[in-house]
């Protein structure tokens, strides 16, 4: 029933935006299309007792933590689309963006939040792994939308290197089905049943499934190795279309790996899984927060802070302490959101990104440097911001697995730390010698990033209870601790 | 009690957000009001502390985003409050008309309310006792002083201040963090309460709790980011930081080290050791400083080496079980806490109001402003000789605690300890002999003689308020001065501690008659009128300032004779008319002091870190797509095998 | 109370005269030395009296500074006085005493003798006050190193009953090794030869002369007699230390007399010996004089190490 | 059909599957390579149906059914559209790994994919033959992941991409056969991201290093500057 509703709905965004000629309806109602996901999915978490199962052989279920999931995608898709309406006009203004391309753009942005919402309420591994790879084209197509020729190399680093490693996840995913026939005869991928059965499945085998789908989730949220796609594809996309990309995107590739990690944890071979994704995570804090130190493109050092993040939410998954990585996950949408509504209001008014030909932008754009170094602080970790209990706790259980670690991931969060103030100081002080005239900035590009500042200073003050109580029942279902 | 914290908070928040709703108003009404605010919350605090040292400690708590922060005020907290809300008291006066020199008004807007976070921060970090709230309230108080000193940004060198300094507080909050997981880890609760670990463990917590006070406090090692912060930022809040900040980070060593249960001896010695290093490096390098502000934050940098000295001694001390004597060297440690705090924000506001006089920091231009600027420069010399610690005044009275400690020592066993404390305290000396130099130097070059440059002979006096905050401030140390033998009496007795100070009243009595009856000797002996003529200068009758010594000329006896330190580097480049080099047409000579710790300690490994993340870089950032697939065949493979290995 | 109060006023009156007349003896006996006749030993008063007649001449320059630092040096000279018991010690002494605080004192006057150096703005004040300042900052720590030793002899930090020791014949042996530190650390603070020398106006070698340079009339005088009578308390404390003969005898007319008289003689030998060192020794460099603190600590620095670890 | 019929066709089919596989490592131009992938697909299907024929589940007549009409019609059809439209010459280029070496590390591949499986063979409970059939399942998906990374012109990506799927649809053959909603929706999400990188790879026509050239035409001469 709730699928039917979520598929009228969007048809007929679709329909409305393939045949309506005005830009502005195309924006309105891809708003009211994230506005609609949400409010159907709050009153779903408030009314209903979770799971509900949405399909009859219930490949489709939504419990607690799809339902978090769902939400966060949908406040920073609603943002994005309010933040759209400026930024596409302000494009079209500059003619870097055509006529079809809006089509183009909204359909695909509308078509993105539904398999979004998809994957977040699939119950069944493999329609996670189809609705994944869904999400992978429709960002590709995305990116490809600001017709600059780099977008086309960005985009396809992104694709290939994805579907590649997912095709890895599928085999591993073959080979989960082949575990699970042999408790109880029927094979089945549906993760409640696996998660009630996770006991009797062969360890050895589970494992061997779980890495393999690690390497493709991996790949999906930017882990090391497989992140090279991350920071090309989010600097050359459009400012609104690479804030969806870090906040939300990459998070499936940390809900599907939470999904896998709590299947193996209890079993024998759950210690062998949690030292892996520990060297991973530190891995990829080390190499993105030392890669980020000698960066002059903004963007690009705003995707790597999504790179370090992503490594240090694995870390946290990894020593098990899911409260405050659920909550990381939270603080880090926002944040990286605030981060490149900012960057793309500098982007507009002096042209590029580097560092160098960005002038006095602190006179011309107070409330985009105001929110670029709002957010810079918060995603540092400092106390007013959401960011620093997450961060603070994390590093507490890591200290007690092991001290020298703790000692190394502190100093690569102080290199990153550094970085990115040294970038943003330069950025926001650099005095350019001859009158640069006002960028009109359209109001609704300035709503989000207000929006945003006040939502992460409530945030950093004042835990909200019904969050909490949330945050600890999916950690129960999960962990059950 | 509660009430009165609750009521503080909310005046300090209010002072916060007033200037802000009024960003853009022309007049300067909001400002005034929210300052008047931050004095009212600071004669609260002052009220508050005094009732917990007479009277018994307030604990509370407060939530913050879900987690419960514990806070006390006990008597170590209150004094430290006392210390931040007079100084926080006198900057508010002052900058009520400080604030105006800024040429755009939501800069002064947002200094105002800045100042307001910053004081706020500060007394919640003294008043938590609670190691997350503690962190809370420190990063907090980091990163509102960081925005201070990046104040007026459009000038390049507060950019690499900036810079210097966040990175500076991000490597001392990193190493606070570590040593709070260690306790947290231990002890199990967030509350301070005293953890026993084994040798080797708290010898770890102790070297990261020292690293990450002492960045913040700027002890040797870490103190260069003072020299670069101080000068940058406005001098209201220069004067909070070097007069308040900095005590904060020497209120949580002190904090922490009655934590830590079985203290090591070479702990003491360390911060004994280290301590003599800051005093006497600080002050060397003051001394050859040319520009104001940084010469005052130089000689920042000696007293906390001096308060170091006096920590080092009350742990060497209990390690060799004399609570006596080691009660009066953690007595003088704060005493001259609070004395520093006092005359080095009555020296920065002075010094404040000397550059916006004078449009200039660098010494050498200035001169001469007693003559238009009577008052301030009467201000700074009495800040002057109380840190130079000449007698009537507070400076005086803590460094006398601290030399009694000293000649104390004879009571300790080991001998080694002993020739230690004996080389330091001459070290010591010394330290406080260059002090009166580089503040002889200071006061004279700045204030005497002739004005060297246009500005110092047109610099008008500093208007009204920022004389009256100052002036409190001085009025202060000379009341602690002289009354110190009664104030440290009282507190004695409190806390079961004796100390044998010279009554310092009864001195000051004693010259102020000497002095009128010589007073009135010679008027009736000598001869009455007097005459104003030409400086003698052998013949020459037109004296202009070039004849004049300046500041370098000054010290330049004593960059010699501590060549060692300073490893002059004399660079002289002169160009001839004939190619024998005989007639001298012109030429440039100057002298470049070596900048050890920038060039030998903090750029190494700057550079490696450099070098390491563009090699890194340039691995990632290939054009093709080739090479990434290939890392990603390789980590799968290295996968594969591992399962290979994992799985029997 | 009373004898604290007879102690103040005999030893004030005492200083005060006896300060010129050894200004005038050691010129008497550096020009018997250089076969010259040399001045009456009572030259000095009629110059400080010549000078109080004089008017006082100021420089255009110069602030409050240049009129208040002779006022504060003869203040500060007068009270350290009080400090340094010369013929007897009274019974209490009021915080006085203190060694720390007796140095700081005369600290202060040279920092407003320094400053005042400065104020006239002529090359010579500040040649002499940046020397006095650096000379001065070297010497510091000898000066703590000795006040160490006695502190740590005597175990007491005040004049009045480290004499009240020395008076009995608790003479230390290991305490005659701090003679000569003690000598070099006079011969620096009254400006004598090695060090600086007071008679020549040459910018090469005064250094306390140069920062007096624009003082005139009574300043001059105020001036003069404060470095006479800081040379006095300086000779005083050898004295008391090293030759306790006469001193700290009962308290009758009588004694005070014997001991005035013990005294007397007693500073006159140190004051012709200060002569006689001053005409053997050649002044140094200023850049050598850290050779000779240099030793003078190393000394020190034994004597205090010996004192402490046998 | 008796059963050990059907098992001597399995290994006929697998043994050719491994070496159609090395044909297309060593292929030079690009016409043939798009042959002999249709061919490698048809060998797929076969593979399906003979499933179909020894376990008689329909699943798998429409799964071989499916394979054929998508990977050995439509997809070449499209390959070859794109490369009439990319005007590139027949020329491959290789990076890294020469068609020789490629064969080599191939052989690797398989032996190491042997060692791996061997670990986990009781526990999956597979006959010796479906065994062998996973191995080489696994190993085609590795050797087409080789062929991504060792070849410079986008559509030989494109296959080599392709030939990993096929690896995959092996490896599920052999291991148990997936639901049919789930082997229809990945066929789908194929055909879909094919067409993709093909409009793709029509904008880039032909390599990246190319595009990136002509892109930014100065950015070599700068450097060569720098580099001087």
């Amino acid at each position: 029933m709730i699928l039917a509703i979520i598929i009228i709905i969007l048809l007929a965004v679709s329909l409305i935006v393939l045949f309506s000629r005005s830009r502005k309806t195309m924006n309105y109602v891809t708003v009211l299309h994230s506005l609609s996901i949400i409010l159907i999915y709050s009153y779903l978490l408030l009314r209903f007792n979770l799971p509900i199962s949405v399909l009859k052989n219930n490949y489709l279920m939504l419990d607690a933590f799809s339902i978090y999931e769902i939400l966060i995608a949908g406040i920073i898709f609603l943002l994005a689309a309010i933040y759209a309406e400026g930024y596409i006009k302000s494009l079209i203004h500059e003619k870097e963006f055509n006529k079809t391309n809006i089509k183009l753009f909204y359909l695909s942005y509308n078509f993105l939040l539904f398999s979004m919402v998809l994957v977040f309420s699939s119950n069944n591994l493999a329609l996670l792994w189809i609705f994944a790879e869904i999400t992978t084209i429709l960002s590709a197509t995305l990116i490809v939308t600001l017709n600059a020729k780099e977008n086309i190399v960005a985009a396809m680093k992104y694709v290939f290197i994805t579907s590649t490693a997912m095709l890895f996840s599928f085999i591993g995913l073959i080979f989960l089905f082949a575990a699970s026939k042999s408790v109880n005869g029927v094979s089945t991928l549906n993760w409640d049943v696996l998660f009630s059965i996770s006991q009797q499945i062969s360890p050895q085998l589970l494992f061997f499934s779980f890495i393999f789908m690690f390497i493709g989730f991996a790949a999906k949220s930017g882990i090391v190795p497989f992140h090279t796609w991350l920071p090309p594809s989010h600097s050359k996309a459009a400012s609104d279309v690479s804030a969806l990309l870090s906040g939300v995107v990459l998070n499936i590739g940390i809900y599907a790996i939470i999904r896998m990690y709590v299947l193996i944890a209890p079993t024998s071979m759950g210690p062998a899984a949690s030292i892996i994704l520990m060297i991973f995570g530190i891995l990829t804090v080390a190499v993105a927060s030392l890669s980020m130190l000698v960066r002059t493109n903004l963007k690009k050092l705003i995707a790597y802070s999504s790179v370090e993040n992503m490594g240090f939410m694995l870390i946290g998954i990894a020593l098990g302490n899911m409260f405050w990585v659920l909550y990381y996950i939270l603080a880090h949408a926002l944040v990286k959101a605030l981060l490149f509504f900012s960057a793309g209001i500098i982007h507009r008014q002096s042209g590029s990104m580097k560092a160098g030909n960005i002038k006095d932008i602190l006179k011309l754009q107070p409330l985009a440097c105001f929110g670029l170094i709002i957010g810079s602080i918060a995603i540092i970790g400092t106390p007013l911001f959401p960011i620093f209990f997450p961060k603070f706790y994390i590093l507490t259980s890591l200290a007690q697995s092991s001290l020298l670690l703790c000692l190394l991931v502190l100093f690569f969060l102080f290199v990153a730390a550094g970085s990115f103030i040294w970038l943003i100081i330069n950025l926001t002080t650099f005095q350019g010698k001859e009158k640069i005239e006002k960028y009109r900035i359209y109001l609704s590009m300035k709503i989000p990033i207000i929006i945003l500042i006040v939502i992460l200073f409530i945030l950093g003050v004042y835990f909200p209870q019904g969050l909490q109580n949330l945050l600890k029942i999916i950690t129960l279902k999960l962990t059950g601790n | 009690m509660v009430l009165l914290i609750t009521a503080v908070f909310l005046i300090l928040l209010l002072s916060i957000v007033i200037p802000l709703i009024g960003l853009k108003l022309k007049h300067s009404s909001l400002r005034k009001i929210s300052l008047i605010l931050i004095m009212l919350a600071c004669l609260i605090s002052i009220f508050l502390s005094l009732q917990v040292l007479l009277g018994k400690d307030i604990s509370f708590q407060i939530f913050v985003s879900g987690t419960a922060f514990s806070m006390l005020i006990d008597s170590l907290a209150a004094f430290f409050i006392i210390i931040i809300s007079i100084v926080g008291f006198c900057v508010s006066i002052y900058s009520i008309s400080y604030a105006e020199h800024f040429e755009s008004v939501k800069k002064r807007n947002f200094l105002v309310s800045l100042m307001a976070l910053f004081i706020l921060s500060m007394m919640f970090v003294v008043i938590s006792h609670n190691l997350l709230g503690f962190l809370f309230f420190w990063e907090l108080m980091s990163i509102s002083s960081f925005l201070l000193v990046l104040f007026d940004y459009e000038k390049e060198e507060t950019k690499k201040a900036g810079i210097f300094y966040f990175v500076m507080t991000q490597l001392g909050t990193i190493f606070l963090i570590f040593s709070f997981i260690l306790i947290y880890i231990n002890t199990g609760t967030l509350d301070f309460t005293n953890t026993s670990l084994s040798p080797f463990l708290s010898s770890i917590l102790f070297i990261t709790l020292a690293i990450g006070f002492g960045t913040k406090a700027g002890m040797v090692p870490f103190h260069k980011w003072l020299s670069y912060a101080h000068p940058a930022s406005p001098s209201s809040i220069s004067a909070l930081m070097s007069g308040v900040m900095i005590k904060v980070a020497i209120y949580g060593l002190i904090r922490f080290l009655f934590i830590i249960s079985q203290q090591q001896l070479w702990w003491g010695i360390a911060i004994l050791i280290f301590g003599t290093i800051s005093a006497l490096l600080g002050i060397i390098y003051a001394l050859k400083e040319q520009d104001l502000k940084r010469l005052l934050a130089y000689s920042s940098i000696e007293n906390i080496g001096i308060i170091l000295i006096s920590i080092g001694l009350y742990m060497i001390f209990t390690y060799y079980s004399l609570p006596a004597i080691a009660l009066v060297a953690l007595f003088a440690g704060l005493f001259h806490a609070f004395n520093h705090s006092l005359f080095k924000s009555l020296l920065f506001m002075t010094a404040g109001s000397v550059v916006n006089a004078t449009h200039t920091k660098n010494i050498e231009k200035m001169g001469g402003l007693v003559k238009n600027m009577k008052y301030t420069s009467l201000l700074f010399l009495i800040g002057a000789i109380s840190i130079s610690a000449l007698p009537p005044f507070n400076g005086f009275v803590s460094e006398l605690m601290i030399f009694q400690v000293f000649f104390k020592s004879n009571s300790i066993s080991s001998p080694l300890i002993k020739l230690i404390l004996m080389i330091s305290m001459s070290l010591f000396a010394l330290t406080s002999a260059l002090a009166a130099a580089c503040f002889v130097k200071a006061f004279g070059i700045v204030f005497l003689a002739v004005p060297r440059s246009k500005e110092a002979k047109e610099a008008k006096e500093a208007d009204k308020f920022m004389l009256v905050g100052p002036a409190i401030l001085a009025i202060l140390c000379m009341v602690i001065g002289v009354f110190s033998f009664q104030i440290l009496n009282f507190i004695g007795e409190k806390a079961g501690v004796s100390f044998d100070l010279p009554n310092l009243l009864w001195i000051s009595i004693g010259t102020f008659i000497i002095g009128v009856i010589a007073y009135l000797i010679i008027r009736n002996i000598g001869n009455k009128h007097s005459r104003v003529s030409e400086t003698w200068g052998c013949g020459i009758n037109s004296q202009n300032s070039k004849m004049e010594y300046t500041a370098s000329g000054f010290s330049e006896p004593i960059v010699t004779i501590f060549s060692s330190i300073y490893q002059p580097k004399k660079i002289n480049k002169p160009t001839f008319y004939d190619s024998k080099g005989v007639i001298f047409k012109e030429g440039q000579a100057s002298l470049s002091l070596i900048k050890f710790f920038e060039e030998y300690l903090y750029l190494p490994p700057l550079k490696m870190v450099h070098y390491i993340s563009e090699k890194l870089y340039k691995i990632q950032n290939k054009i093709d797509l080739d090479s990434f697939i290939l890392y990603i065949f390789l980590t799968i493979l290295a996968l594969l095998i591992i399962v290979g290995v994992v799985i029997r | 109370m009373i004898s604290f109060f007879l102690f103040a006023i005999v030893n004030i009156l005492v200083v005060l005269i006896l300060a010129p007349f050894y200004i005038s003896l050691i010129k008497k006996v550096k020009a018997l030395f250089q076969g010259r006749k040399g001045p009456k030993l009572f030259q000095a008063y009629y110059n400080l009296l010549k000078l109080f007649k004089k008017e006082s001449i100021y420089s255009t320059n110069s602030s409050f500074i240049m009129r208040v630092a002779p006022y504060i040096n003869i203040i500060c000279s007068i009270v350290a006085i009080l400090f340094v018991p010369l013929l007897f010690i009274p019974d209490n002494y009021f915080g006085f005493g203190n060694i720390i605080l007796f140095l700081y004192i005369l600290a202060l006057a040279k920092f407003f003798m320094a400053l005042a150096g400065l104020d006239a703005g002529s090359t010579f004040g500040g040649m002499g006050s940046s020397r006095e300042m650096s000379i001065s900052s070297i010497i510091e720590p000898i000066v703590i190193i000795i006040f160490a030793t006695l502190a740590f002899v005597y175990n007491s930090v005040n004049f009045f009953e480290i004499f009240g020791a020395t008076s009995v014949g608790l003479v230390h042996a290991s305490l005659w090794l701090l003679l000569i530190p003690l000598i070099i650390v006079l011969l620096t603070e009254t400006a004598r030869i090695p060090i600086d020398n007071p008679e020549t106006h040459l910018e090469l070698t005064m250094v306390h002369e140069a920062m007096i340079l624009e003082q005139s009339g009574k300043n001059l005088a105020l001036m003069e007699l404060s470095s006479g009578v800081k040379q006095v308390l300086l000779m005083a404390i050898i004295i008391n230390l090293f030759f306790p003969i006469g001193f700290n005898l009962p308290l009758s007319l009588i004694g005070i007399g014997t001991s005035l008289i013990a005294f007397l003689i007693k500073s006159i030998i140190l004051a012709i010996s200060i002569g006689i060192i001053e005409s053997f020794i050649a002044k140094s460099r200023l850049f050598r004089l850290p050779i000779i603190f240099a030793i003078a600590f190393l000394l020190s620095l034994i004597t205090l190490m010996m004192e402490m670890l046998l | 059909m008796n059963p050990v019929l059907i098992d001597e066709l399995l290994k006929i089919s697998l043994v050719l599957l491994v070496i159609l596989t090395t044909i297309i490592i060593s292929r030079r131009n690009l016409v043939s390579l798009i042959n002999v992938y249709s061919l490698h697909s048809l060998v797929l299907s076969f593979i399906a149906i003979l499933f179909f024929l020894s376990e008689g589940n329909y699943t798998f007549l429409f799964a071989a059914a499916l394979t054929i009409i998508s990977k050995s019609v439509l997809i070449p059809i499209l390959l070859r559209w794109t490369k009439w439209h990319m005007k590139i010459f027949t020329d491959i280029e290789y990076h890294y790994l020469k068609p020789v070496s490629s064969i080599f590390v191939s052989l690797l591949i398989i032996i190491f994919s042997f060692f791996i499986f061997s670990k986990i063979k009781d526990y999956l409970g597979l006959s010796s033959l479906y065994y062998f059939g996973v191995i080489i399942g696994f190993s085609l998906v590795m050797i087409g992941f080789m062929i991504i990374f060792s070849r410079r012109k986008i559509i030989v990506k494109i296959i080599g991409y392709l030939v990993m799927e096929n690896g995959v649809v092996l490896l599920s053959l052999f291991i148990g056969e997936m639901p049919l909603l789930i082997e229809m929706m990945v066929l789908m999400d194929l055909l879909v991201l094919v067409a993709i990188t093909c409009i793709l790879g029509f904008g880039m026509d032909s390599s990246m290093e190319e595009f990136h050239k002509k892109l930014n035409p100065f950015h070599n001469w700068f450097n060569r500057r720098a580099k001087k």
